[in-house]
């Protein structure tokens, strides 16, 4: 019986094999921009976290500082799970810093009889803590201890990262829900195609005595099959695209992208032909709408 | 078999039957007549549940119609093979597939089928064109399709809406002795049609309808 | 009127129509009968050129059908009223819009259209149904649905495919009066039928065909 | 006559009216991300404009020159038609700036017998000179003057700026075509509900003589009609999209944005409306095929 109802959406398929090519390719169309989408933002957010890596927060030490309140402040930073890595910059190291910084000029301080910089330490925080927020409440911390007189860090830089991230978000959730929109009209209006041509049949297969479950199976198939098709060739277009434009997109961003622009993650694929499937299936469920009898 | 009791149905402005009371006893052959627009495709369709009575009691089979539920539907017409006045062959499907499809919802196997189909075929003689679509039938082996379909599943009661309007006398009278053939093998059966030739001299019951009521009964 | 010299046409497998020679004049009003199959819907669809001759000529209205450019077949087509078998009425379109497109077509005014709807609603009876949609009317209601629109445009050659299948013999018989009368103001009628009282005692010419091929002609 | 064609045209519409609205909100959905889409192009580009003004290069003259050559480098600048604006930078000028850009620590300078910094010009480039190629061409051009010592400026940023806009023009190339080839799916798809509605139709009006012109023309009325209220409907919403979201954007780029985002120009809204009309009546065409008799 199954193997009846199979058959006959394969019938189906094929005999609006063009109609059915055409709603693959707009399926396909609608899950292929969903994926560079997801790549864009699957990267820019890999890209995010690589400069981020770039951020750190001084922490300056008051001048008459001892040995040991130096080792505890090291230790109070060293334990904070936040961050990722503190390393100490003696007040000699600061003044060749600065020196080096100043480059033909750094001779004008050579003429000092004594070094007015302060030791510090520099630290980088991990990705996750990289909010404004929090930031600035790691900072206020620190400020607090014994010793530290006190805490530098790009506020701007870590206000452009929050914003870009809030950007991205919101646009994530404003583009998304259009795509899917249109997906969903998409396959809708695709499988009242199907559904168009054949109100007759269905009419005639009532009066012949075909339960819902004999009507509704084909439709089902259909939109099922149509559904992982156009997932799956969403799938090669996008590795199509992938390979054209990965090198290109390297060499266009030689100071942004020091590492290879990544492909979707191996689970995504899944959710890519499954959501195909359930979005064939949901197209075709709403198109049959109630069947009456 | 088929019973109507003070069955009345109406279209939004006009009446299509009129208190029609009825009785078809199982094994029966029964004809009805009248003129155009007098109820009789009207009164085939409540048998099959195609419409809803207004007034009165239908039992078909031992259903009662009027009370039956939605998923039952189905259940009611696989006893029940209709030949209809405007045919509804699937445009897509070949003569073969639009016969097949009564008995592949009666799950019957492949191989059954096969042999059932190009039985029927030839007894309403279009076995030549069992792979053509229906497009590219004449109008009357159209309506010989229709009529196998209807056949090929064995029903307990046959309904069958001017089964010979597109047909040449010779054909006709050949579709009437399969008729009258099932009809013998315990078929009840159940014929709306204008052509008087049809029932004349078959002795048959003979119900004339006018304006959606029974005017008289007679024998054919 | 209507000339067919040597005209044959056959579908991949077989020949529906064989070498028929044929010609009817202005005026005349002409029967095609023969069983089910035997080429009667064919011979009138190569007279409006919905199928081309394989080969041999027909002359119609002074057109050469054959060698009818793409877009001339509309202007033929205009000429000729027709009835077909499978009635192709819109169901989207109410009667009265089904029949007012032939006008429409031919872009009559609205008025006028209105007027001429309504008189050939009344005379073959359904002006009762002008608003109704197709779906809603009986089959015989159908089937004067569609002779109204081939009449309605005053053709210079009406073409009716089984015009009364299913209808009862007392509204064929007006039908049929119909075309007497539309034959008498001067249009050329060809009726295909297998309804022998139609033809009967009317004294007009019958062409029986079988297999393709005009068997004999006699007149009615 | 024509008023039967577009009679029938809009009684169509009606009939078919939820596969209509469907077919026009599809069509508006398409728009919408176009739109969507171009709305960030045409902001991002605005705000580009606006960082790059933040661009300068620092020109470095030799330390002999005298008030003469000065003025004729300051002309052959200034009549340099890449070049925005140019601004002077004596030798005292330059140590003040360096004295607060120390801080607290600038006091070290104050010891100084000699100024050791040199006198330069800054200059701001035109936005459309902001291109690597061109930016490094033109610092070559004024490194070869006389009295110049030395041209200083942000490589990386121009690289930068170069690969973003790079990147953007690239991505608008990938994505406008992917949309574009969905829309056209959809228009194609929804005018075959159309016409897959009235296949029978077509063949009766054939047999009733009805020319091409006469079968054609309800179609691409409505066709024409369908799309003009998707571009209709896909400006109102972008509107409206744009008046929620705009001000939320102001304040999620506090320090990228100092001006308001922008809706799109006038004239576009035009290109919205006639892209709508105009892809109507493709897809009605193309779905409508060649008419054989
Ligand atoms: N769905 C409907 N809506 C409104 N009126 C209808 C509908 N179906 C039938 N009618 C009307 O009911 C009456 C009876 O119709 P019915 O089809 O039963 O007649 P019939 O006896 O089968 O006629 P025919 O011999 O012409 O087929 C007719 O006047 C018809 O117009
Ligand atoms: N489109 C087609 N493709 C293939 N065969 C066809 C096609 N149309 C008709 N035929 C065949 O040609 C023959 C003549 O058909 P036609 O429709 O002309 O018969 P008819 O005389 O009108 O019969 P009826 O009285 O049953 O309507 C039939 O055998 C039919 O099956
Ligand atoms: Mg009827
Ligand atoms: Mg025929």
């Amino acid at each position: 019986m199954s193997f009846f109802l199979f058959n006959s959406a394969i019938d189906s398929l094929w005999k609006g094999k063009w109609i059915n090519l055409l709603t693959t390719l707009t399926v396909a169309v609608a899950l292929i921009i969903i994926g560079i989408f997801s790549m864009l933002l699957f990267n820019l957010n890999l890209a995010l976290r690589h400069w981020s890596e770039g951020f750190g927060i001084i922490v300056y030490l008051k001048d008459d500082i001892n040995q040991s309140s130096i080792k505890a402040v090291d230790n109070a930073l060293t334990s904070n799970r936040d961050i990722l890595n503190v390393r100490f910059i003696s007040k000699d190291d600061a003044l060749n810093e600065l020196k080096s910084q100043l480059g033909s000029f750094g001779d004008v301080l050579s003429g000092l009889e004594q070094n007015p910089l302060p030791s510090s330490f520099e630290i980088k925080l991990r990705p996750e803590a990289l909010e404004p927020s929090k930031v600035k409440s790691i900072a206020l911390k620190i400020k607090k201890m014994d010793g530290v007189d006190d805490v530098q860090y790009g506020e701007r830089w870590v206000s452009i990262l929050g914003s870009v991230n809030k950007g991205l978000r919101a646009l994530a959730i404003l583009l998304g829900t259009m795509i899917a929109l249109g997906i969903i009209f998409i396959i809708y209006s695709s499988i009242k195609v199907l559904f168009y041509r054949r109100t007759e049949e269905v009419e005639t297969l009532k009066l012949l005595g075909a339960t819902k479950a004999i009507i509704r199976g084909p439709f089902l198939i259909e939109g099922g099959i149509i559904g992982f098709l156009g997932g799956a060739v969403s799938l090669l277009a996008l590795r199509g695209v992938y390979r054209l434009f990965s090198f290109q997109i390297i060499s266009m961003f030689p100071g942004l992208m020091a590492y290879p622009v990544s492909f979707l993650p191996v689970w995504s694929w899944f959710v890519f032909l499954l959501s195909g499937i359930t979005l064939g299936l949901t197209g075709s469920f709403i198109a049959l709408g109630r069947i009456r009898y | 078999m088929i019973q109507f009791v003070n069955v009345t149905k109406s279209y939004d402005s006009n009446i299509a039957i009129r208190a029609v009371n009825l009785n078809i006893e199982k094994g029966e052959m029964v004809f009805i007549t009248g003129p155009s627009g007098a109820g009789k495709t009207t009164l085939l369709r409540l048998i099959y549940r195609a419409e809803h009575p207004d007034e009165g009691q239908i039992i078909v089979a031992g259903w009662d119609v009027g009370k039956l539920k939605d998923r039952s539907i189905p259940y009611l017409r696989r006893n029940i093979g209709l030949v209809f006045q405007d045919y509804r062959l699937l445009q897509e499907k070949t003569v073969y597939d639009n016969i097949a499809l009564t008995l592949r919802i009666l799950k019957v196997g492949e191989g059954d089928i096969k042999t059932r189909v190009s039985n029927i075929l030839k007894l309403v003689g279009i076995r030549h064109k069992s792979d053509s679509l229906p497009k590219d039938l004449s109008g009357g082996e159209q309506q010989r399709a229709v009529i196998a379909r209807a056949l090929v599943g064995d029903p307990t009661v046959l309904l069958a809406d001017e089964p010979t309007g597109n047909l040449d006398p010779d054909t006709a009278m050949g579709i009437l002795k399969l008729f009258k053939d099932i009809n013998t093998r315990g078929t009840t059966v159940l014929i709306a049609t204008h052509n008087r030739d049809l029932f004349a001299e078959t002795g048959k019951r003979v119900i004339y309808l006018r304006d959606g009521e029974i005017e008289r009964e007679a024998l054919g």
